[in-house]
């Protein structure tokens, strides 16, 4: 059961407030019809989907409704940092 | 092997059962095999199984970084069933459904699979609707289905709240008579000593760390006991697959994630057939043991952690309470998580991938343990005819390329 | 009533002045406040409280606490009934009624045929068929499981609370309670939680003094202390279940079982759910029972069980006591059951020269002492009556074994830490050769151990931690030094000899061939079990825990897990170590199911989310639809009707005079901005850049991967403002999903959406009469067909109500979907009510609302299409545009190869035959109907109705094909073996050019 | 029941309610915000002003709930609307809201039971609101001087609300008001 900062809000939130939205940093190809249907399907369902850090992006649902991401440890579960939508992670362990 | 009976325990029993011999052998690696399967799990024991039975490949080493079954195969809670709605996943199913009823006798290790019949509910009338396409479906692809009606419902589950003044009254539900439940180490370690007894190599405690691939074809596993050279490796790791095909440098369309279960104290037998409600979120059936087995659902985000957030088992045991009012006094004994890859399509991915003689076998979600003996057979097949099983084939990794899914959201069950 | 035949006359924490009265497998027995069910039944000499579950052997009562194994038992009856229920955790009450769970026959049988039945026996046998095993699961199914689960709904309410706290101390013993004092003088909000009726924990059974006064004294003072500070919450007979992710525990507040079978008022149980910033885990030891022949016999038990009866409840559990120890601790029990005057009869110390404090005393106190010897068998039949021991050289057995006469064996083979909650976190626990004991791994910044669950063996070293624990929690969560503001109370702590390591008491015969050597009591596992396993090549512990299931049981091996380790460990020739402990998972105690769920059942279970109007269906006797957590009118039927003659009369009415229905819980939301425009048309396959102001244009959102996920109606109202529609089931998920690209991907778009499904109360009035019941209450808007034409809106009143009204249909009539402020909503109604009644204005529901839509050939998204069709799939390409400057989400989509494919399924109108049957909603379609399984399947039936207006059956469905396949036969076959003949054909089915809408 | 019940419900009728979206940064918007309703629109996270009749609660970085008593939302709309420039967003949301108050000594209870949000005064003092999980819905709590709460939720789970906040509060005593 996460804690999570959300950073619109400023302060830390139950997990319950919260839903995932999926691995961040999948930016939509810009001009899709130039890709073949491999590159498409990878840009679809293709997830780097890591054991340890993991930057993905989840939204205050019950709270501001605000996206951000957040780079999340899917082995101990750490939050180990929490970023604006746009912006790349801090270095790791900055948290 | 030592053929298992009643005859066998009472003569082993005279000799205080001091005789009985392993298993399964506790081989050293060898340097190469014909196939190095990875992953000791149901799916990959089954695979060496039917390798080495039906095709005569026994050249195969089983590499497991844990203990047999340690996966998914020991955390599920054991339903099978194969009434799913598309036909290239009900032939699937139905030909696992099919290895299951003889299992025990193939393997000489009862698996105790028990065909107790699987209900599954509907709450609202778009839920009747699509029970009722999946049954007619079932039944032309020659898979026991019926329909009942919520009087029915009631008659086979007495406990269960069919009120039509509940929040989600049940109003009919499908069932499979053949679809049951089984114990899930005992496939594990059937398999296992089965395998190992036409000579199969079962190496525990053999962590994969590396795949070494030359020119674009796969030359074996490095492991945290050395190289062993390979022609073929066979993944079927669930949990990690991922993990090992950015080891080949492949990227995979699945997300891992946590889903949980949970077991009651035991009891006397109060449920006799398995239950499942996608409309309230319950899955249920009663082990031998008395043990109410509960299925809870995945985590909404991904997770190697083999636990998930309690809200998800505050929810399960809601539906619980809902459906079977009675169960409110009973209580939780342990709940526990397994990890589970999930393919968009909710169905798995089996066979090649672009790197020669490199095999997956993964993606099976909430559902996998019902496929085992399928999957180990036709992911077998593949393996030895170096083209997938015609089972296997809607299931190939370029369906997301060619847009092809399956799409099997609604009767994988365990809401995505 | 049974006479207390081992009640002392004095002492103990019971209250003499309060005698309960309670029955237990029909004797009616007599026990005092303060009792548990295991003291009292002690009390009264009852020694076998229960047949074990595999072999039927008699058992009685081992533990005091949560280890116990043995004494599991069914409270009350009925719906209320508990099973399952441990004796030492059972409060006594006055009429309280307790069942122990019985043998089978085939628990009574496998106790005589014992050595039939080995480890994992069921994997080798019962496989002569395909059948057999379902004939014998039934005969084990009934052995298994122990008490029965209550045969009707809970009569009791449960419910959740959350807290947030700086600390949380798990355990209210002498280590908790420095640390909750310490914690809280600091000024940190503090949470003490503790599983006992009591706090006090091991401070309950003590008799040396703290600080020059009496251990109940000292914690009387500490208890007052915590009380009137202010911010320390107290949480007696709750038990910390659960530790998660983010420090986040559950404990379970039992708040009535010690009152009675059913509360009488306020809810049974409480699930507390806990944020804490720090953990203080002082959660004890539990004293780990020895593994010698025989050793499950009633009168085996704890050394520290024995003290605690004695101590805590008055009850001496017997008349001549032999300790078996290996270790100084034990030998407190000699010399507690010497001042109570019973007779020691000798105490077996494992190890060659022990010569601490306690030691000492005990030969001074006159006991025997055996040194260097162990207890290798217990005799006796449904009791003991006298232990045979023998002398114990390194491992081995030395000399002839002798006997000695006893009625009780007080075993102490060490204590094994309770750490079975940092375990949960997924931090492993380590062995420790030290402390002989596994003790938690380092669980991070977040929690501290102290007391005995760290292995620290004395009461002064519990104190002295537990408070240097609560000011190191209370500094990291932000309040204090760190350092400790009180001294410890002075214990007086005699010096101690080590501990011997024993695991398996080595017997005469070998393993396999001894009398059964029990590890885990509660599943019946011994050490020849374990041994079985490691030779047939089980090596893993969890393997071993799986195939014998030693730790499966309700008390999740809190007393055997540790010496089935050891004992693998020796089988296996490893270190402990090395094969290591399984998991812990949660509950620490089984957690009721209803308290996890709390008051989210029955009719909380799911909330209901209500229109404007509700009342007003509801005192018209609608017939209700869930629709997502909506409650929709499905139909209103008259008296007598049937629903299909209902049905027919609201079709009629919208098709022939006047209907209304309630149409709010379609979702709305608001767009604003420059920017609306150009978000709309990437969202949607339409264009929306050239729709005028006042107009209404239609629209399919697709997924990424091109199938359709939503439709709807949108409007634009303005320059730079919209109002989309979207369907009743996914206007959140389609607002998460405007947000999501607006937020994420398109943050440069100037565009807002806001929610407004809530605001709005919608009447849709349809049917040729709609315009003149509407002119009747709405004189500011020009109704008329040229002024306000279809697919139109405009802003006026209606009923006197600021109101926007759209001329959009989904029934192929006339229609004005009016809007007003939910506040008027059903003001509005009554007044559109009104205004028809002259014209019988009929109500109608969902059901209807399908048919006059399926009569039009219009789609229900996730009806009609099943989260994999496409646009095309549903004959609606002319709703694509695949020229806008940006295109759309899910356009490239529609062009792989999979979606090109001629022979998907398309969207398709179905005639039966006959014109009388009505196809079944999820009827398969094939071409051959003499085709045996697995039988090609052509299609499904999506929609089908009894069309009123056409007089005839209507249907939709998917077929292969289907665009190019009209005029052709289908055939539907039918569960009752009936197979149906269809002709494929147009969807549309009534009014093809779109005439009556438009009027 | 003579004891004073733990917990009070009350119902706060008659007022407008209007969604507020803009750029905090720009003086236009909370210019116009002043100008029409009387309240500053709160800049930090978490909080609500009031003014007279007016409170501006704080829902997100560009977003505010705006609540005016005996208004029509519809004219407070229109009256924003025309003060306001530039890239905007208001709406009248009085349908959609129902505003209760809850006070009494065991508020705080009622509050925990329905609520993983942090209500205790150390961390929720007044002058703080939040947007929470609220039993299965959602709603916006906020903190008031007199140790009252504000609550708002959303119309159609009035029936729902209602009924969990009479059984929460049960053993405290409630009172409808």
């Amino acid at each position: 059961m996460f804690r999570i900062h959300c950073p619109h809000c400023r302060e830390a939130r139950s997990e319950e407030e919260f839903s995932y939205a999926g691995e961040a940093h999948i930016p939509r190809p810009v001009d899709p019809s130039s890709l073949s249907d491999s590159e498409w399907g990878e840009y679809l369902h293709t997830r780097t989907n890591p054991r340890g850090p993991h930057r993905e992006m989840w939204v205050h649902t019950a709270g501001c409704r605000r996206y951000f991401n957040v780079l999340r440890d899917t082995v101990s579960y750490k939050i180990l940092a929490v970023y604006p939508v746009g912006e790349m992670p801090p270095e790791q362990g900055e948290a | 092997m030592e053929r298992y009976s009643l005859l066998g325990l009472v003569r082993h029993a005279r000799h205080y059962h001091e005789n009985w011999q392993r298993v399964w052998r506790d081989p050293a690696p060898k340097k190469a095999y014909d196939t190095v399967i990875v992953g000791g799990g149901g799916h990959g024991l089954a695979t060496a199984y039917y390798l080495a039975k039906v095709h005569g490949v026994t050249d195969v080493a089983v590499v497991e970084k844990g203990w047999l079954g340690g996966g998914n195969t020991g955390r599920n809670t054991t339903i099978i069933r194969s009434n799913y709605l598309r036909d290239g996943s009900s032939h699937l199913y139905e030909f696992s459904l099919k290895l299951w009823e003889g299992l025990s006798q193939e393997l000489n290790f009862n698996v105790m699979f028990s065909p107790r019949g699987v209900l599954y509910l509907g709450h609202t009338l778009h839920d009747m609707r699509e029970i009722e396409r999946r049954v007619n479906a079932n039944r032309l692809n020659g898979i026991d289905a019926e329909l009942l009606s919520a009087a029915e419902v009631q008659k086979l589950v007495p406990l269960m709240n069919c009120s039509p003044d509940a929040r989600y009254p049940v109003l009919g539900a499908s069932l499979q008579r053949r679809g049951g439940i089984a114990r899930h180490d005992a496939v594990a370690w059937g398999f296992a000593r089965a395998a190992d007894a036409q000579g199969v190599d079962i190496l525990q405690r053999t962590e994969v760390t590396g795949i070494r691939c030359d020119n674009g074809a796969v030359t074996g596993v490095e492991t945290s006991r050395g190289f062993i050279g390979a022609r073929k490796v066979a993944c079927v790791a669930a949990g990690n697959s991922g993990v090992l095909a950015a080891m080949a440098g492949l990227k995979l369309p699945i997300e891992s994630r946590p889903l949980q279960a949970l077991v009651s104290e035991p009891l006397k037998p109060c449920l006799d057939v398995v239950v499942q409600s996608s409309g309230v979120h319950c899955y249920v059936s009663q082990a031998d043991k008395g043990d109410l087995v509960i299925g809870a659902g995945t985590d909404s985000y991904n997770g190697y952690g083999q636990r998930g957030s309690f809200s998800v088992i505050e929810h399960t045991l809601q539906a619980v309470c809902e459906l079977f009012p009675a169960f409110s006094r009973v209580r939780m004994n342990r709940h526990w998580g397994g990890i589970v890859d999930i393919c968009p399509d909710a169905c798995p991915i089996i066979g090649e991938t672009p790197v020669r003689g490199l095999y997956f076998n993964c993606g099976w979600g909430t559902g996998g343990f019902k496929a085992t003996p399928g999957s180990g057979y036709v992911f077998a097949d593949t393996l030895a005819h170096e083209r997938p099983h015609p089972l296997a084939a809607p299931f190939s990794l370029d369906r997301f390329a060619t847009g092809a899914l399956v799409d099997e959201h609604g009767a994988a069950g365990v809401a995505h | 009533m049974g006479a207390e035949v081992r009640r002392r006359a004095a002492g103990g924490r019971i209250d003499r002045d309060q005698t309960l009265d309670f029955v237990f497998d029909g004797r009616a027995l007599r026990g005092f406040a303060g009792d548990t069910l295991a003291s009292a039944l002690l009390a009264n000499g009852v020694d076998v409280v229960g047949r074990s579950f595999k072999y039927g052997r008699p058992r009685g009562i081992v533990g005091h606490g949560a280890e116990e194994p043995n004494a599991i038992v069914e409270v009350g009856a009925g719906a209320s009934c508990v099973p399952n229920l441990r004796a030492t955790q059972v409060e006594l009450y006055n009429g309280l009624e307790a069942r122990s769970i019985r043998a089978s026959l085939f628990q009574r049988a496998a106790g005589a045929f014992g050595r039939l039945l080995p480890a994992g026996f069921y994997y080798k046998t019962f496989m002569s068929s395909p059948g057999a095993w379902m004939a014998w699961e039934r005969v084990l199914r009934h052995a298994a499981g122990f008490g029965k689960a209550p045969d009707g709904a809970d009569p009791d309410t449960y419910d959740r609370m959350n807290h947030h706290c700086d600390v949380l101390v798990v355990g209210a013993g002498p280590a908790g309670l420095s640390a909750a004092l310490e914690a809280a003088g600091w000024g940190a909000r503090v949470l003490l939680a503790d599983e006992q009726s009591e706090f006090g924990g091991s401070l309950l059974a003590e008799t040396r003094a703290l600080g020059g006064d009496s251990a109940a004294a000292w914690l009387d003072g500490a208890l007052a202390e915590l009380d009137a500070s202010g911010n320390v919450e107290l949480l007696p007979r709750s038990t910390v279940s659960g530790y998660y992710d983010h420090n986040f525990l559950t404990l379970v507040e039992r708040r009535s079982d010690h009152l009675g079978p059913v509360a009488a008022a306020g809810t049974r149980e409480r699930l507390h759910r806990v944020r804490a910033e720090q953990v203080v885990l002082a959660t004890g030891a539990i004293e780990r029972p020895l593994v010698f022949a025989n050793n499950d016999l009633p009168g085996v038990m704890l050394a520290s069980s024995v003290s605690t009866y004695v101590n805590r409840y008055a009850v001496a559990p017997g008349k001549s006591l032999l300790l078996f120890t290996t270790n100084d601790h034990g030998y407190r029990t000699a010399l507690d059951w010497h001042r109570i005057g019973r007779e020691v009869v000798a105490i077996v110390d494992a190890r060659e020269s022990p010569a601490g404090g306690w030691v000492a005393a005990a030969k001074e106190a006159g006991i025997d002492v055996i040194v260097g010897h162990a207890i290798i068998e217990a005799v006796g039949r449904s009791r003991v009556s006298g232990a045979a021991i023998a002398s114990l050289q390194a491992n081995a057995l030395a000399g002839t074994p002798r006997r000695l006469a006893c009625d009780l064996i007080a075993c102490s083979g060490g204590w094994n830490p309770t750490l079975h909650l940092g375990s949960q976190t997924g931090v492993k626990p380590r062995w420790s050769d030290s402390a002989g004991a596994f003790l938690p791994g380092d669980l991070g910044g977040g929690t501290v151990c102290a007391g005995a669950v760290a292995g620290t063996p004395t009461l002064r070293g519990c104190l002295e931690q537990g408070a240097l624990a609560g000011a190191t929690a209370a500094s990291r969560a932000g309040f204090g030094s760190g350092r400790t503001t009180r001294s410890a109370p002075e214990v007086d702590e005699p010096p101690e000899t080590p501990a011997r390591s024993l695991f398996l008491v080595p017997h005469p015969k070998r393993v396999s061939r001894a009398p059964k050597q029990f590890v885990d009591f509660q599943l019946d596992v011994t050490a020849s079990d374990i041994e079985l396993a490691a030779r047939e090549g089980y090596e893993s512990v969890e393997h071993v825990k799986r195939y014998t299931a030693l730790g499966f049981g309700t008390d999740q091996g809190k007393l055997g897990n540790v010496n089935g380790v050891a004992i693998l460990a020796e089988a296996l020739g490893k270190d402990i170590a090395e094969v290591g402990t399984t998991m812990y998972r949660p509950s620490y105690t089984p957690a009721t199911f209803g308290a996890i769920a709390g008051r989210d059942v029955g009719g909380f279970f799911d909330p209901e989310r209500h229109t404007p109007m509700h009342e007003w269906h509801t005192s018209r006797g609608a017939e209700w639809e869930n629709v997502g957590r909506w409650k929709r009118p499905r139909y209103y039927p008259r008296s007598g009707e049937t629903m299909q003659q209902a049905l027919n009369r609201e079709c009629l009415a919208a098709r022939d005079g006047v209907a209304i229905m309630d149409a709010s819980t379609l979702g709305k939301i608001d767009i604003q901005g420059a920017d609306s425009a150009e978000s709309l048309d990437r969202i949607y396959t339409t264009g929306f850049r050239k729709l005028g102001i006042g107009r209404c244009r239609y629209g399919l959102m697709l997924h990424e991967d091109g199938t359709i996920f939503d439709d709807g109606v949108t409007a634009r109202l303005g320059e730079d403002r919209y109002l989309m529609h979207t369907t009743t089931g996914n206007a959140e998920v389609v607002f998460a999903w405007l947000e999501r690209w607006r937020q994420t991907e398109w943050p440069e778009l100037s565009v807002y959406f806001t929610s407004v499904t809530d605001h709005w109360a919608t009447a849709a009035l349809v049917g040729p009469k709609s315009r003149t019941v509407l002119a009747k209450v709405c004189t500011d808007i020009d109704l008329t067909g040229g002024a306000f034409p279809f697919m139109a809106v405009r802003e006026g009143h209606v009923a006197g109500v600021p109101a926007r009204v759209f001329r959009i249909s989904f029934s192929g009539e006339l229609s004005f979907e009016v809007n007003v402020p939910a506040q008027h909503g059903r003001a509005v109604w009554d007044a559109l009510i009104d205004a028809g009644a002259e014209f019988d204005i009929t109500p109608y529901g969902t059901e209807a609302m399908h048919v006059l839509r399926a009569e039009k050939g219009f789609i229900i998204v996730g009806q009609d299409t099943d989260g994999s069709m496409t646009p095309a799939d549903t004959g609606m390409d002319w709703a694509v545009r695949r020229n806008k400057p940006f295109g759309f989400l899910g356009d490239r989509s529609l062009d792989l190869a999979d979606h090109l494919r001629e022979d998907r399924p398309q969207l398709v109108g179905l005639a039966t035959d006959d014109a009388r049957t009505v196809l079944p909603e999820g009827g398969q379609l094939v071409d051959d109907p003499e085709c045996r399984p697995p039988v090609p399947i052509a299609g499904h039936v999506t929609s089908s109705y009894y069309s009123a207006r056409l007089s005839r059956p209507i249907a939709l469905g998917m077929v292969k094909g289907g665009a190019g396949r009209m005029g052709e036969t289908v055939h539907c076959p039918l569960a009752d073996g009936r197979v149906v003949k269809a002709s494929i054909v147009d969807p549309i089915f009534y009014d093809p050019k779109g005439e009556r809408q438009r009027v | 029941m003579s004891e004073p019940p733990g917990v009070v419900c009350r119902e706060c009728p008659d007022r407008a309610f209007v969604n507020v979206r803009g750029d905090v940064g720009d003086p236009r918007l909370r210019d116009a915000v002043a100008q029409v309703a009387g309240v500053d629109l709160p800049r930090e996270p978490g909080t609500w002003n009031q003014a007279d009749r007016s409170r501006a609660y704080w829902l997100g970085p560009d977003e505010w709930l705006l609540v005016v008593e005996g208004d029509d939302g519809l004219e407070v709309e229109g009256r924003l609307r025309s003060a306001l420039d530039g890239h905007f967003s208001v709406v009248d949301v009085t349908g959609t809201q129902v505003h209760k108050e809850l006070s009494g000594p065991d508020v705080g209870k009622v509050l925990q039971k329905s609520s993983p949000y942090d209500f205790h005064p150390r961390h929720f003092p007044p002058g703080r609101c939040a947007q929470t999980v609220f039993a299965k819905a959602t709603a916006l709590v906020a903190a008031r001087e007199d140790g009252a709460f504000d609550i708002v939720f959303r119309r159609s789970y009035a029936d729902y609300f209602m009924r969990w906040l009479a059984d929460a509060a049960a053993e405290y005593g409630y009172r409808l008001d």
